[in-house]
């Protein structure tokens, strides 16, 4: 299991490179940037140190508790992205497909809502909108219980 | 009791600071929340919404219920937006 | 859209340079040839010229009218193909998480049971049994209809 | 009619060659199935137990009602197991 959190980029392929030995089935997800206004140029992503990595891990183990997972990975950043920049990717490798994908989506549902990020869209002229959560992600936590 | 304090993203924007030290006698979240609304303008605007915002306390999100007894770090902000 | 229908070995890591501009989600999906008994050197990988790319295309045709995708690729390999090595994989681009994990499921699906692939196993003394289609595999496609 | 006729995986096996052009008045898939089935044993062993396997014509997954109106190529294999 691996779990990052940084401000710096990453590279989905180095995180690939030996990942989920034994494995029939890889899946992973990133997150990019996307301006939707036409008027965004970065996101900039606060975080609460200390706890991020306590409930990323949290969430990670849960997902290794529910399936048989060969591997995981999470990786998160932080600070200033640029628009098309990758915000964060998870990996997920199990025997069959099935796995792999509910355990992704698993995830990125709880990493959604659960961990202590908080994103800003900034414009050309400085600090926007705090981007506020959906109800949509809070109901997606539904279909684990 | 001593207890660290933490706002984050509009919730420390409204208050004004990251982060401060509070004496306080609070037996549990609501009371705290109380005691911080009761400082005035900026808190109020920042905390008087109780279902704008989360909670953690000790790094563990909690309800407004939740004991203070041996709390150190408690935690304001808003619903988390990660992914 | 990117089909590729070959023996060779491909990097996912290039499949992805440049997919999905504009996409706030990319989700990939890898099959491993996976060694389940300890018996198995590779798996052999029959497939029926002319039909595959037909048929994957046609796959791929339908998740793009179902979701609101930004990019899709499928690679998918034939021939001889050792135990470790990537069989496929998809890519599926969208504005939002949920599209891009359903379509790739979707996809997988799909290729599964209705691109004209068949997987022999091959052990150490030879060719061995053919890989027998899964009732459930079958069953996935009914969450589509 | 003449039809090109394929067979794939542990079809081919039972028949022992890739395709063969077949000369036939055959209707339907269901029609063809009889005939080449008629032939002897290859044949009887691989594609008796309809249920066991798929047919394309002209590359298209079809049902064994399917019409041969206009094929010309028709393929018989296993259910297919890709991915």
């Amino acid at each position: 299991m691996l779990i990052r959190i940084q401000p710096a980029p990453f590279e989905l392929a180095a995180l690939l490179d030996g990942f989920g030995a034994g494995a029939g089935a890889i899946v992973t997800f990133s997150g990019i940037v996307r301006d939707d206004t036409g008027q965004m140029v970065a996101l900039e992503l606060e975080h609460y140190p200390g706890m991020t990595e306590k409930s990323v891990t949290a969430i990670a183990e849960q997902a290794q508790a529910r399936w048989n997972l060969t591997d995981l990975a999470v990786i998160h950043r932080y600070g200033r992205l640029s628009v098309g920049e990758a915000i964060m990717c998870v990996a997920t490798a199990a025997r069959h497909r099935a796995e792999a994908f509910e355990a992704a989506e698993y995830l990125m549902d709880y990493l959604k809502s659960r961990a202590p990020f908080w994103k800003r869209e900034i414009g050309p002229d400085g600090p926007g909108d705090w981007v506020e959560a959906k109800a949509a992600d809070e109901d997606a936590l539904n279909r684990w219980d | 009791m001593k207890l660290d304090v933490l706002y984050f993203a509009w919730i420390r924007e409204r208050i004004g600071e990251p982060r401060e030290e509070i004496e306080t006698g609070a037996e549990t979240v609501r009371d705290l929340v109380s005691q911080l609304v009761a400082r005035g303008e900026r808190y109020e605007a920042a905390l008087s919404e109780v279902k704008s915002y989360r909670v953690a306390v000790d790094q563990e999100l909690v309800d407004f219920d939740h004991r203070l007894d041996h709390a150190r770090e408690v935690a304001f902000f808003p619903p988390m937006t990660g992914g």
